[in-house]
């Protein structure tokens, strides 16, 4: 498609009236105008079956987004750094299915890790520095880190590093088991289908 | 200091505004009462405070000799520097004011002396003492001990006040040496023969702040907490706009901002009249003190 | 001595008798913002403080589990002094005045009623002609007293110094300046108790404790003061409020 | 407006001699300095991606001034500054020590300071603060060359680097200066022109929204004057947005292909 034929917007470019269109991705809506709001090719598509006005969904995509931001409800893979009794802090790596530019630091609670038996978590054999986890964004937490939780079975450590250093195999929800020395070791493990 | 204001004492103050009225009863373009007091820094050539309802500053006016900018031999040199004292909140400690101590200087700077200097409100040539050798070079500090909102306007009122009160020695120069070498002169410091100000030409500035859809003047710290976009407007006897500056994030509509500059001259002439007033009653008190 | 500091008749540079403190003037809440605000004048020199507090603590680091943490911060207006070349805020002598003024007023306050609690004195010198120090002090009591922060006595201070062998009551700068000795005292008036003694240049013992005696006196007599001053003040609030029928 | 790609490095020797009457500096039959009508803006040369380890960047080129702007981010703040659940923008404006005439111009500090708050309280009101909540956007400018109306070559151009970040804006910033010399108003001024101006005016604004987000006045001007010249610069910023759109969908379409 040549630049000609695709329509491309910048930001603040007026596309059209709220009451004709719904504003979708990369658009806002300001004095019942739509607008462009970052740069992209202006893309019109059939309205989701959920939105209330029937217009035709307006959308801008295809530009260069900006790096991912953690936000609540977000699920991010993370890098456990350090264990301590209440808290395991991690550095996010990336968020959804998008790597982060520069990295975000979260910390996951002791009343975060699962959802039963909450006050008997003993952190250390959740989580053990080095493990790669996926843990859902609960909120953005206070000044320095997210607060991350672990609280669902598709969320936890996704790979471990044993002693002897071989990466392990998740054996059930709680343990893991080194390959080369079948030790077991505890953690919180995610159900990955 | 920020304000902790709750989400009902918000819609109280914005709606309020939306109709006309203010938390304290005063209408949309009316200037709290203030008062002035002049010569109260002995050490400086000029000095004055000015209180504005809980808004209260202090301002200096010091007069050293000095040698004038190559650039403008013929004028003395002006500087503005403003110091947010940490009285007035405890954000101010230690370097926490400085950006708002930079702001203040900045916009004072740009309404009274205009650009580099050359604006009418101040005749600089007035200070030279020998072209391109010798001049008088104006320091004004000015401090804010406590802050109520609307800052800007009343340091603009007490540079006012400090320049009407502020006497400069005269120096007769006693032998004039060649062009390279240092005049000897000799500054005579019986009060009676100081050279005075010619303040009718300064600004004042007066601060529209956009608080939802509607713009008011002499802002509250409260109701500044709630503006999105505030102007201040600077404007002299002869109703020119000497300076504008733009603060706050909103974008402002240009008709909206003709509308607001139109406001500010209306306002200026009352608010004009009260602070040449207000500095004559101060100097009146000031005399019978002496 | 090139300067006479005292005339044949017994009279100071500025005409008073070498025990002759200042004139003083103090008023309070002169900032609405602040929780309690006093300025303090001793002669020239003219101070205004703040007190913001008892508040939740800044930094968690800080806090204290058993007591108020008390900040203090000293700072000297552009125009306080005759060369107006003031250094940045933060330079060696306002950080050294500001922990002199904390010390002494942390001994006054009441800190275990108010634990993991914040008090923010914060003091600015609008006219410097000797005995800042001194001055501050005093300013800061009264601001304290106006934020209503209980304290076991207020703080008065007060400099005396030691020129052409006599002693010398509440120094002005020109005094302070001539080379004698300069003993700054803090004193809790009721308890008698000294909360700061500072003192440079050299001074015989003997001759200290006749300079010592004299600041002591003078402390006290500024507590008077700074007593009818508070007395004054809460009769006017009373009046206000109506509950005294004066 | 001449939107002419004039080659970045292209070194006219034009000397420009600072104390000089205002008379000389606009010739009778209204011609300026540098050949330009007085209201006719300076030879801009705009480009994005100028600077490949920035997750945005941008080049201006307006006459003599030169500016080149880098925005890294949304990024986590550095020093936990207190919370805040909404986007921080962090804005530095700094001149190269070869910008001025004098090298390492005097009093460039608070210049510096100065422009850096002017930049970003251009920017506050265009940027979507609450689409990167809790982090911040570092938006570095470095000024290479100062030839005049430098704080609104700096703003725009910053505005072109957010942009090219991928940051979600209401609109592009665009700004431009004007000097007023006793009763003409000369557009997009130069540095001779503005060291001998008697009033200046500083405009931001975004173009399509048709919403001021900064203005600055100096001098005394009159009514006439003022609105003549807040005329004259809403029209240049809608000139100069266009072509910052235009530079925007180039770059962007080239890489595509």
């Amino acid at each position: 498609m040549t630049a000609a034929m695709e329509k491309w917007r910048a930001p603040g470019e007026l596309l059209g009236w709220a009451s004709e269109y719904t504003s979708g991705r990369g658009t806002y809506v300001w004095n019942n105008k739509i607008y462009a709001s970052v740069v992209g090719i202006e893309v019109v598509s059939q309205p989701p079956v959920a939105a209330e006005t029937k217009g035709p969904l307006i959308e801008v995509v295809g530009g260069k987004r900006h790096g991912a931001v953690p936000e609540p409800g977000l699920v991010v893979t993370g890098k456990v750094g350090k264990v301590t009794g209440k808290t395991a802090s991690v550095e996010i790596v990336c968020v959804g299915s998008r790597v982060v530019k520069e990295k975000f630091s979260g910390i996951v609670r002791q009343q975060d890790v699962r959802a039963t038996e909450i006050d008997k978590v003993e952190m250390y054999n959740c989580f053990r520095p080095g493990d790669i986890i996926k843990a859902e964004v609960l909120s953005l937490g206070d000044a320095r880190s997210y607060f991350l939780t672990t609280a669902k079975n598709e969320l936890g450590v996704v790979s471990a590093t044993s002693v002897a250093g071989a990466k392990m195999v998740p054996v059930s929800w709680q343990e893991m088991m080194c390959p080369i020395t079948s030790q077991k070791e505890l953690r919180k493990v995610a159900k990955v289908v | 200091m920020v304000v902790g204001l709750s989400a009902a004492e918000r819609r109280y103050l914005t709606d309020g505004i939306a109709q006309g009225l203010r938390n304290d009863g005063r209408g949309l373009y009316d200037f709290r009462a203030f008062s002035v007091e002049l010569a109260i820094i002995p050490q400086a050539n000029g000095s004055a405070r000015v209180r504005l309802g809980a808004t209260d500053v202090i301002t200096s006016v010091k007069a050293e000799l000095g040698r004038p900018q190559a650039s403008r031999p013929s004028q003395g040199r002006v500087e503005i520097n403003i110091e947010c004292s940490s009285t007035a909140a405890p954000q101010f400690e230690g370097r926490g004011g400085e950006d708002l101590s930079l702001e203040l200087s900045r916009a004072l700077y740009r309404s009274l002396l205009c650009n580099n200097g050359t604006g009418p409100a101040i005749d600089l040539s007035a200070l030279t003492v020998i072209e391109g050798k010798l001049c008088w070079n104006l320091f004004i500090d000015g401090l804010v001990l406590s802050s109520d909102g609307n800052l800007l306007d009343v340091l603009a009122i007490a540079v006012k006040a400090a320049l009407s009160n502020t006497g400069i020695p005269k120096v007769e120069v006693t032998s004039a040496a060649a062009a390279e070498q240092e005049a000897d002169f000799e500054i005579s410091d019986n009060p009676d023969d100081f050279s005075g100000f010619d303040v009718s030409h300064v600004p004042v500035i007066i601060t529209l702040t956009k608080v939802g859809r509607t713009y008011i003047v002499d802002a509250t710290e409260e109701e500044e907490s709630q503006m999105s976009s505030a102007i201040s407007i600077a404007v002299n006897s002869a109703g020119h706009v000497c300076g504008i500056t733009k603060r706050g994030g909103a974008g402002l509509d240009p008709s909206v901002l003709l509308d607001m500059i139109s406001v500010a001259k209306e306002v200026s002439k009352s608010l004009l009249s009260t602070v040449d007033a207000e500095i004559m009653a101060a100097e009146s008190r000031g005399d019978d003190q002496m | 001595m090139a300067l006479e500091f005292i005339s044949p008749e017994g009279l100071r540079l500025d005409g008073r008798r070498p025990a002759e403190i200042r004139q003083l003037r103090a008023n309070l809440g002169v900032i609405d913002k602040a929780d309690g605000s006093a300025t303090f004048e001793m002669g020239n020199t003219k101070v205004i403080a703040a007190v913001y507090g008892p508040h939740e603590v800044q930094n968690r680091s800080q806090q204290l589990l058993d007591q108020a943490l008390v900040k203090c911060e000293y700072s000297m207006a552009n125009f306080s002094t005759g060369d107006r070349r003031r250094k940045q805020k933060g330079d060696r002598r306002s950080v050294e005045i500001s922990l002199v003024i904390r010390q002494s007023m942390e001994a006054a306050i009441m800190t275990h009623l108010l634990p993991r609690t914040q008090i923010d004195i914060f003091v600015h010198v609008l006219q410097a002609d000797g005995g800042t120090r001194s001055a501050c002090i005093n300013a800061a009591s009264l601001a304290l007293a106006d934020a209503g922060i209980p304290m076991r006595d207020i703080v008065a201070s007060c400099a005396s110094g030691y020129l052409n062998n006599t002693p010398l009551l509440d120094l002005n700068y020109l005094e302070d300046s001539g080379g004698g000795p300069d003993v700054t005292i803090a004193l809790l008036p009721k308890l008698d108790k000294i909360t700061l003694l500072q003192m440079d240049a050299k001074l015989p013992l003997e001759m200290f404790e006749k300079v010592f005696e004299l600041g002591n006196k003078g402390c006290v007599a500024i507590a008077n003061y700074m007593r009818n001053v508070l007395l004054e003040n809460t009769k006017d609030l009373a009046f206000a409020r109506g509950v005294v029928k004066v | 407006m001449a939107a002419s790609r004039v080659s970045s490095y292209s070194l006219e020797s034009q000397r420009v001699s600072l104390a000089r009457g205002s008379s000389a500096l606009i010739s009778p039959e209204g011609v300026r300095e540098d050949g330009r009508s007085p209201h006719e803006c300076r030879p801009a040369f705009l480009q994005t991606g100028a600077v490949n380890a920035a997750a945005g960047s941008a080049y201006a080129e307006f006459g003599q001034t030169k500016v080149i702007v880098s925005v890294f981010g949304p990024r986590e703040s550095k020093k936990a500054q207190a919370y805040s659940d909404i986007g921080r923008l962090n804005c530095n404006v700094s001149f190269a020590t070869f910008a001025g005439s004098v090298r390492g111009k005097a009093g460039q500090s608070t210049e510096e300071k100065e422009y850096s708050q002017m930049l970003y309280k251009g920017l506050e009101g265009a940027v979507a603060l609450h689409t990167f909540p809790k982090t911040t956007v570092d938006v570095f400018a470095l000024i290479l060359q100062s030839g005049g109306g430098d704080l609104p070559v700096v703003l725009s151009c910053a505005s072109l680097a957010l942009a090219d970040a991928g940051i979600v804006m209401y609109d592009l910033v665009s700004a431009i200066s004007l000097s007023r010399l006793d009763t003409n108003l000369l557009l997009d001024a130069t540095l001779g022109e503005e060291i001998n101006q008697d009033g200046s005016l500083m405009l931001a604004c975004m173009a399509s929204r048709n919403e001021v987000t900064q203005l600055l006045l100096t001098g005394e001007w009159s009514q006439a004057n003022l609105s003549e010249g807040l005329k004259l610069c809403l029209d240049a910023c809608t000139k100069l947005a266009g072509l910052m759109r235009s530079t925007l969908k180039e770059s962007t379409s080239n890489i595509e292909d």
